[in-house]
């Protein structure tokens, strides 16, 4: 049965204990023949069934891979399914934008009673893997990328962009003397310990009334200072009072939501701010901070073009997958793993990162390509529904790989299938833990 | 209203509901209907049985399908839109001649044309027969109107 | 305190003495109407039955108007316009793409229009307790049984206005005048309305009805507060007893009738000298 | 170096046909740590276990793999066998190379070779996995029961029974629910007080059944087997132990004209007052609302009659605490409250049938309370308007039920039964009376159901209209009913004397905060939801909580006793050992890794995750982490999968075990 060229897929088959390997099962007392590429492996509910392991499979040379469970309603966890299906949703929309062959992975719901159902769709799965050949999805050819620009090529640190950064309004000088006295004032009357800041070059962390004149206001205070607040050393400081911007609060929002703050434990120093002329700035709808103690001056008013947030991640899916693919695989040769992005993300805690963990290596840590795709995937799905969109892994990442777009694309998927955007809302519910009936599934059969 | 009717709502419903529309259509209820929505608003299935009827005589005029008493209180109706197409507000001399009028010429009934006619002496006595009749000032508008909507020409 | 006013064409036709009324009454409690300049018909159930578009277009115009005009509060005293301007506000707000086209079919923008308000909600605005200390002829001897009809509370979607089968608004208007109405089953009811016209055996049986159960359940006039209604239930009120063989002579106001006298204006001036039925004693 | 034995099993036939066995077990024989590889008939049969007991001890093997059949066939069987041999039954692994492989594939060169990578992940995996002992949970065996209608009262009784000590807990000053004022149950007409009272006498003397009455649930921690609940007992004014329920309180008491709850306002009561003659307890209890001692320091009467000075102003609502194994919930119904407010709709609802406005319009339970021999009317129908014997009734159903426009989609399910029993009873009481039942359809599923609806329509001539009604009207003291005759195609119009609507069933007040207190889910009318409907229809998702009756959905009495009857017996199998033994198969969490971020908490089905501040000696907190709560957990691993550090796992299917699985692949 195998195909002209003697080519045998190799099909692996993530399932639930409790309704597809019973369907399984009942395909075999049933006799129901299929082709024998399936390798089905056993995990008791969907819900158990992590991104990661679809990466693995991919990675071990699968030519195709189906994640399959109970129908919804039907869960003998409950809502394993639905909380699987969430994910599944926001997991497509990233391997689509990285280029990964979406024919070759596949969802489907099937019963314990479905027998014919696994039959029938092993069989098809395997016949289209067959005619698609083998999966070579490591081995593109890392070619030019999208921006016109030539692979390696530096970019703007500013703006994570080749290019000339876009021209500047200068903030307010008014506004430099306010967040000076303010930082003054509250560090006297003993508020807070300590002020972080922007400083002339980099953050500061004033922690005396006396130089408060090293804060500094201007257009290159770019970095989300958030980030510091989960350091030890700045813990040890004692209460922090921390500068930000519109776009910056955001990441209060959901290091709170996750109880990594307690928003009473911080003094929150909110700047109105006109754009910094970086990429996020075009689209900025939060140029005055909404939720911060202290205000300081008041923005011009222009506000960003939301319509345009997404416009990066349209214009990449604007290309072939096969374009994507050798894209993103210019872009991941030059990781050097070097976690500058981990380093800088305020939402990146975790005492000991899943790329740490040996027990078993879930991501492959040397910097080859599949290691490196290993890990901007985990890292991007990590963040699903939680980067605020900040660009500081961007900003950071010495090797200047477009880690934006990936937010932005899992940042989309939020917006358009969940209605939810991180750190907006305190009130709203964080897409990954929630679940609703009306998830759209579309994709799976 | 039900009591007056040859087929109560709901068979007027269920024929709708089987596809049955020529049926549906030659049901005289449908003209017999007062749109007092008071079916629509007790519906426990959320039917809009008034908004059915509505449509149903729309689709019986167009098809020629309306009874001689549909054909006079679609004529009526039409006999009205046109008044507001002409003077953008109503015209109750010329819209009870027209419509007398047109039932007239298709009835030749002397004693639905002097119907209520007695009435008219009445109404003068207390200052409400207004021979004259209200136009509004922008009338090319209301033809306009008319028009863009797929009523040109008068319904 | 001033609404915007769109007067419909019953009022400025066969039914202007309720526009007298109106604006006696209204005028005497220090309101002033602002009438929506040139205004045109609101289509009616005409328009509702034989060309959908031009059923939203028309009251569209109106709207739009009321907006360009800048009235907040709109009252239509007749509740036929103010159902259809009602129906068409709701399908505009719900719909961007329809707005966009109905803005060009009647050759101005619609976005939010004024809140189109009935005559007891101008009552209520003006607030119960308002209107009672202005009463300066308590209607102690008026037993009225208050007659809604179908389309001041009906469809409940539409109009959201009291309790579509138990409606109590005009009650309590009425009890401010210090008028006592009577407990009656038919306030709800069809007069027959449309039909005029078309089948007038129809009306004539209907309104019959309504005149019965007010009689027999102790009422000594009927208040309404639609054109339609009054024409069926006072104008016809001869033909119907000629229909039933039954008398009942009441005499049918509009609610802003009853206001006023209670605000101490006479017939004349309300204009109820004109109805056909009139009180037996002055 | 692991000690692996690989035992390949023939199935006789089954498997040997398509894949070559021996070839399997000699490429078994070459994977890494596997000490032997063997192959034999059946492994299942009694010597296909002995040589894999024989093995493990011979070769002292540390892990087993069975390539036989699906687990879901003899995973049990096989893991038995290694434990007897002495070794952790969770390290034994099988792979499915039959309903997976020989039984689907013809091939056999392909399918030996699928065979072989079918045994290599279940061999990789096998390396990892961990010697796991049954959880065991320390069981209170003890439990309460919240809610003394009938179910709850049957649900005690089951479980008390049995030997196990119940909290039953009721809300109103009596056990006895709805079914305490009904009059006769259909369809046998057997009264509803003598069937019932002896259960309530019996609950309420049971040695082993501890009664909070006029007592509600106040708040409930701990797990499946370890609950403490507190309970608000509401304020009596009455000492329980010294009232010998003497009754005279209630004949001296001035105030004597409240409507009476239990008579849903149909008869009127005291201010101090039993709800009904057959209260359990038959110890009465003070209306604080009205009572002119307690509003304005006045009467104090019945305070001067008791003779053993029972009554006691000075009374507060007190707390008791509980500890109990087991929670069923058998709170109950309610009836749509018609004309007022509704849960949705705008509208009041149903203006139309002029309930609340006309006297003679009454609801169901109103006409329950009429026509009962225990009622305010010993049982002769009186209207309420002027109390004169209805010569017509009109009964309207569905009054709520299937309506998406002002009431409730479902079918309340036991309207068309108590519908055709009350125009019974009726003709039964009013011979000569007309019953006018007007409905949209006839659901009478059920043993004797349909019979017994027939029997109302020819024996007792009920006359019967499928059609709404839309309007009732008042007439010189008739009601006017009018509706549709949709069979006739007609208007109906009947004068009658009383009307009585069949209003659809709600789940009782206060659902939603005690199912929040219980960490149990509800649907959206607010009915509790049970873990599966079928295969586990009193369980809830929350161990140890079961439910029964009408709050579970609506439903009539027979199925409410037999729920809670299932519940009970549930509850007494949880109790059947001193501790609760759980698979171990479940989650676990590294609290040294875990950052806190508490994803798992938000994700899992079972509220398993509780948050655990982990403290130096000295009290200093160190970190704060997520903990798996034992008793709760299920073991689905959907907390592993949302854990971006990895610091959840969930044993048998470790992270180390599955992808090791995958690697296998390769």
């Amino acid at each position: 049965m195998s195909g002209s060229n003697g080519f045998e897929p190799k099909i692996v088959a993530f399932v639930c204990n409790w309704c597809t390997y019973l369907g399984a099962d009942l395909a075999g007392t049933s006799r129901l023949e299929y082709p024998p590429n399936v390798r089905i492996l056993r995990l008791p509910c969907t819900g158990r069934i992590d991104t990661n392991l679809v990466v693995k499979a991919v990675e071990g040379g699968a030519d195709a891979v189906l994640v399959s469970g109970c129908h919804p309603g039907d869960c003998h966890y409950n809502a394993g399914n639905y909380h699987a299906r969430r994910r599944w949703m926001l997991f497509r929309e990233l391997l689509d934008v990285l280029g990964f062959d979406m024919r070759r992975i596949h969802f489907t719901w099937i019963s314990a009673a479905e027998g014919r159902k696994f039959q029938h769709v092993i069989s098809e799965i395997t016949e289209q893997t067959r005619a698609l050949g083998p999966w070579r999805a490591y081995e593109a050819k890392a070619e030019i990328d999208h921006r016109g620009g030539l692979v390696g090529q530096a970019v703007s640190p500013a703006t994570g962009r080749a290019g000339p950064a876009p021209a500047l309004q200068a903030p307010a000088p008014l506004a430099e003397q306010e967040l000076r006295d303010l930082a003054r004032r509250l560090l006297g009357a003993g508020d807070v310990k300590v002020v972080i800041g922007y400083g002339a070059a980099g953050p500061v962390f004033v922690t005396k009334a006396a130089d408060v004149e090293r804060l500094v206001w201007n257009e290159g205070c770019q970095a989300n200072l958030t980030t510091y607040l989960k350091r030890k050393e700045v813990r040890a400081l004692g209460k922090p009072a921390v500068v930000v911007k519109g776009c910056d609060e955001r990441s209060l929002v959901v290091l709170e939501k996750e109880s990594q703050i307690r928003r009473e434990d911080v003094r929150v120093i909110g700047m109105a701010c006109d754009g910094m002329g970086q990429e996020k700035c075009a689209a900025c709808d939060t140029h005055e901070p909404r939720f911060a103690d202290e205000r300081v001056g008041k923005a011009g008013g222009q506000g960003g073009k939301p319509a345009a947030r997404y416009a990066a991640v349209e214009a990449i899916l604007a290309k072939t997958p096969e374009e994507r693919l050798a894209f993103w695989s210019a872009e991941f040769d030059r990781c050097l793993k070097c976690y500058a992005c981990r380093q800088v993300c305020p939402m990146c805690y975790c005492e000991r990162c899943i790329a740490d963990k040996n027990r078993p290596q879930a991501i492959d840590t040397s910097p080859h390509r599949k290691g490196n795709f290993a890990w901007h995937i985990a890292r991007a799905m990590h963040l699903a529904g939680r980067c605020v969109g900040c660009d500081e892994c961007t900003r950071a990442c010495p090797a200047g790989i477009d880690l934006r777009l990936l937010n932005l694309t899992l940042a989309r998927a939020a917006e358009t299938q969940f209605g939810y955007r991180a750190g907006m809302d305190p009130a709203a519910e964080p897409p990954i833990g929630a679940y609703s009936l009306q998830d759209k599934e579309e994709f799976i059969r | 209203m039900a009591g007056r009717m040859d087929a109560p709502p709901t068979k007027v419903v269920r024929l709708v509901q089987l596809g049955q529309w020529d049926a549906a259509m030659r049901v005289e209820s449908i003209w017999q209907c007062v749109s007092c929505q008071t079916c629509s608003a007790r519906c426990p299935k959320l039917v809009d049985c008034a908004g059915v009827m509505d449509a149903l005589r729309q689709l019986a005029f167009e098809r020629g399908a309306a009874s001689p008493a549909g054909r006079a209180v679609m004529v009526f109706q039409r006999a009205f839109l046109e008044n507001i197409r002409r003077y953008g507000r109503l015209n109750e001399i010329d819209l009870i001649a027209r419509f007398k009028g047109e039932v007239f010429l298709k009835s030749r009934s002397l004693a639905f044309l002097f119907r209520d006619a007695g009435l008219a002496g009445q109404l003068h006595k207390r200052r409400k027969l207004h021979l004259t009749g209200e136009k509004v000032r922008d009338r090319a508008v209301v033809e306009r109107i008319f028009e863009r909507a797929g009523a040109g020409g008068a319904a | 305190m001033n609404f915007g006013y769109y007067p419909g064409c019953a009022l400025h036709g066969s039914s202007d003495d309720y526009e007298q009324s109106i604006r006696a009454c209204l005028g005497a409690l220090g309101i002033k109407l602002e009438e929506i300049d040139d205004w045109i018909c609101c289509g009616a159930t005409a328009a509702h039955s034989l060309n959908h578009k031009l059923a939203i277009a028309l009251p569209a115009r109106n709207l739009a108007l009321a907006q360009r005009q800048g009235c907040a509060e709109m009252l239509a005293p007749c509740p036929m316009c103010s159902g259809q301007l009602l129906r068409a506000g709701q399908a505009l707000a719900s719909d961007a793409a329809l707005r966009s086209e109905i803005s060009s079919i009647v050759e101005a923008e619609v976005n939010d229009g004024p809140r189109v308000l009935n005559i007891i909600q101008v009552f209520e605005r003006v607030g119960l307790k308002a209107l009672s200390d202005a009463v300066t002829k308590p209607l102690k001897d008026l037993k009225p049984a208050c007659y809604y009809g179908c389309l001041l509370v009906r469809p409940p979607a539409v109009v959201g206005f009291d309790d579509a089968e138990q409606p109590q608004s005009m009650e309590a208007v009425v009890a401010a005048l210090g008028a006592k109405p009577v407990d009656w089953n038919y306030k709800t009811e069809c007069c027959g309305a449309g039909m005029t016209m078309a089948s007038p055996e129809t009306v004539l049986e209907l309104s019959g009805k309504i005149l019965a159960n007010a009689a027999a359940h102790g009422a000594n006039c009927l208040v309404a507060a639609c054109p339609m209604c009054h024409v069926n239930l006072d104008m016809k009120q001869a033909a119907i007893q000629e229909y039933s063989g039954a008398r009942y002579d009441l005499p049918v106001y509009y609610l802003t009738d009853v206001v006023g006298m209670a605000l101490g204006l006479s017939a004349s001036e309300l204009g109820a000298d004109r109805h056909f039925v009139l009180a037996r004693e002055a | 170096m692991s000690r692996i034995g690989v035992f390949v099993c023939w199935c006789g036939e089954n498997i040997a046909r398509t894949v070559d066995v021996d070839q399997v077990a000699e490429a078994c024989g070459e994977m890494p740590g596997v000490r032997c590889a063997q192959n034999y008939k059946y492994m299942c049969a009694d010597p296909g276990q002995a040589m894999i007991r024989e093995k493990i001890a011979s070769e002292r093997l540390d892990a087993v793999v069975v390539a036989s059949c699906s687990p879901h066939m003899h995973l049990k069987t096989f893991r038995r066998a290694a434990a007897a041999a002495g070794l952790n039954p969770y390290r034994l692994e099988m792979a499915n190379i039959r309903e997976q492989c020989s039984w689907v594939h013809h091939d056999k060169d392909r399918a030996t070779e699928k065979a072989i990578g079918i045994v290599r992940t279940a061999v990789a995996k096998v390396r990892y996995n961990h010697a796991l002992s049954p959880i065991r949970v320390p069981m209170t065996r003890r439990a309460m029961v919240i809610g003394g209608g009938v179910a709850g009262i049957q649900a005690a009784l089951d479980i008390a029974d049995a030997g196990y000590e119940v909290v039953l807990v009721e809300r109103e000053p009596s056990i006895g629910g709805k079914m305490a004022g009904l009059s006769e149950t259909f369809p046998t007409l057997d009264c509803s007080q003598c069937i019932l009272t002896p259960r309530m006498v019996e609950a309420g003397q049971h040695p082993r059944i501890k009664l909070y009455t006029y007592s509600e649930l106040e708040s409930v921690s701990g797990f499946v087997g370890n609950f403490e609940a507190t309970i608000r007992k509401k304020t009596r004014y009455v000492d329980m132990a010294k009232c010998t329920g003497c009754g005279e309180c209630q004949k001296i008491c001035p105030l004597k004209r409240n409507p009476s709850e239990f008579d849903f306002g149909m008869g009127m009561r005291p201010a101090i007052f039993m709800p009904f003659p057959q209260a359990v307890p038959a110890r009465p209890v003070i209306d604080k609302k009205v009572c002119a001692k307690i509003v304005r320091n006045g009467c104090g009467l019945c305070e001067k009659k008791c003779a053993p000075g029972a009554i006691n102003f000075k009374d507060q609502d007190e707390l008791a605490t509980e500890r109990v194994g087991a929670i069923v919930v058998a709170t109950g119904y309610k009836l749509y409250s018609i004309g007022r407010e509704q849960p949705s709709a705008k509208t009041t609802g149903y203006g139309e049938y002029g309930y609340g406005k006309y006297k003679d319009v009454i609801d169901s339970l109103q006409f329950e309370r009429l026509i009962s021999a225990s009622g305010p009317t010993n049982g002769e129908l009186k209207r309420p308007s002027d109390g004169k014997i209805p010569q017509s009734v009109v009964f309207i159903a569905c009054v709520g039920s299937r309506d998406n426009a002002k009431g409730l989609p479902y079918c309340s399910k036991i309207c068309c039964m108590y519908t055709a029993k009350h125009t019974m009873l009726y003709k039964h009481k009013v011979h000569s009376g007309e019953a006018h039942v007007f409905y949209m359809d006839i659901r009478a599923g059920g043993k004797g159901y349909d019979e017994f609806v027939r029997r109302a329509i020819e024996k007792d001539g009920a006359k019967y209209y499928r059609g709404r009604v839309s309007k009732i009207t008042e007439e010189n003291g008739k009601l006017i009913v009018r509706g549709a005759d949709t069979l006739a195609g007609v208007p109906v119009t009947v004068e009658t004397d009383l009307v009585v609507l069949a209003s659809a069933m709600r789940p009782a007040d206060g659902v939603e905060r005690l199912a929040q207190k219980l960490n149990i889910g509800c649907d959206e009318f607010g009915f509790l939801m049970e873990s599966h409907p079928k295969l586990r229809p009193v369980e809830t998702n929350t161990a140890g909580v079961y439910v029964c009756g009408a709050c579970q959905a609506p439903k009539d009495i027979p199925e409410s006793v037999a729920q809670a009857s299932a519940a009970a017996s549930k509850v007494m199998i949880s109790f059947s050992a001193s501790e609760l033994t759980r698979e171990p198969e479940i989650a676990r969490i590294d609290e040294q890794t875990c950052a806190a971020c508490f994803a798992c908490e938000r994700t899992c089905p079972y509220h398993a995750i509780e948050r655990v501040e982990l403290r130096a000696r000295n009290g200093d907190l160190i970190k704060r982490a997520a903990r798996v709560n034992q008793g709760l957990c299920m073991g689905c691993g959907t907390c592993v999968s949302v854990c971006p550090s990895k610091s959840a796992d969930s044993e048998g299917f470790t992270e180390e075990e599955v992808y090791a699985m995958v690697e296998a692949l390769a």
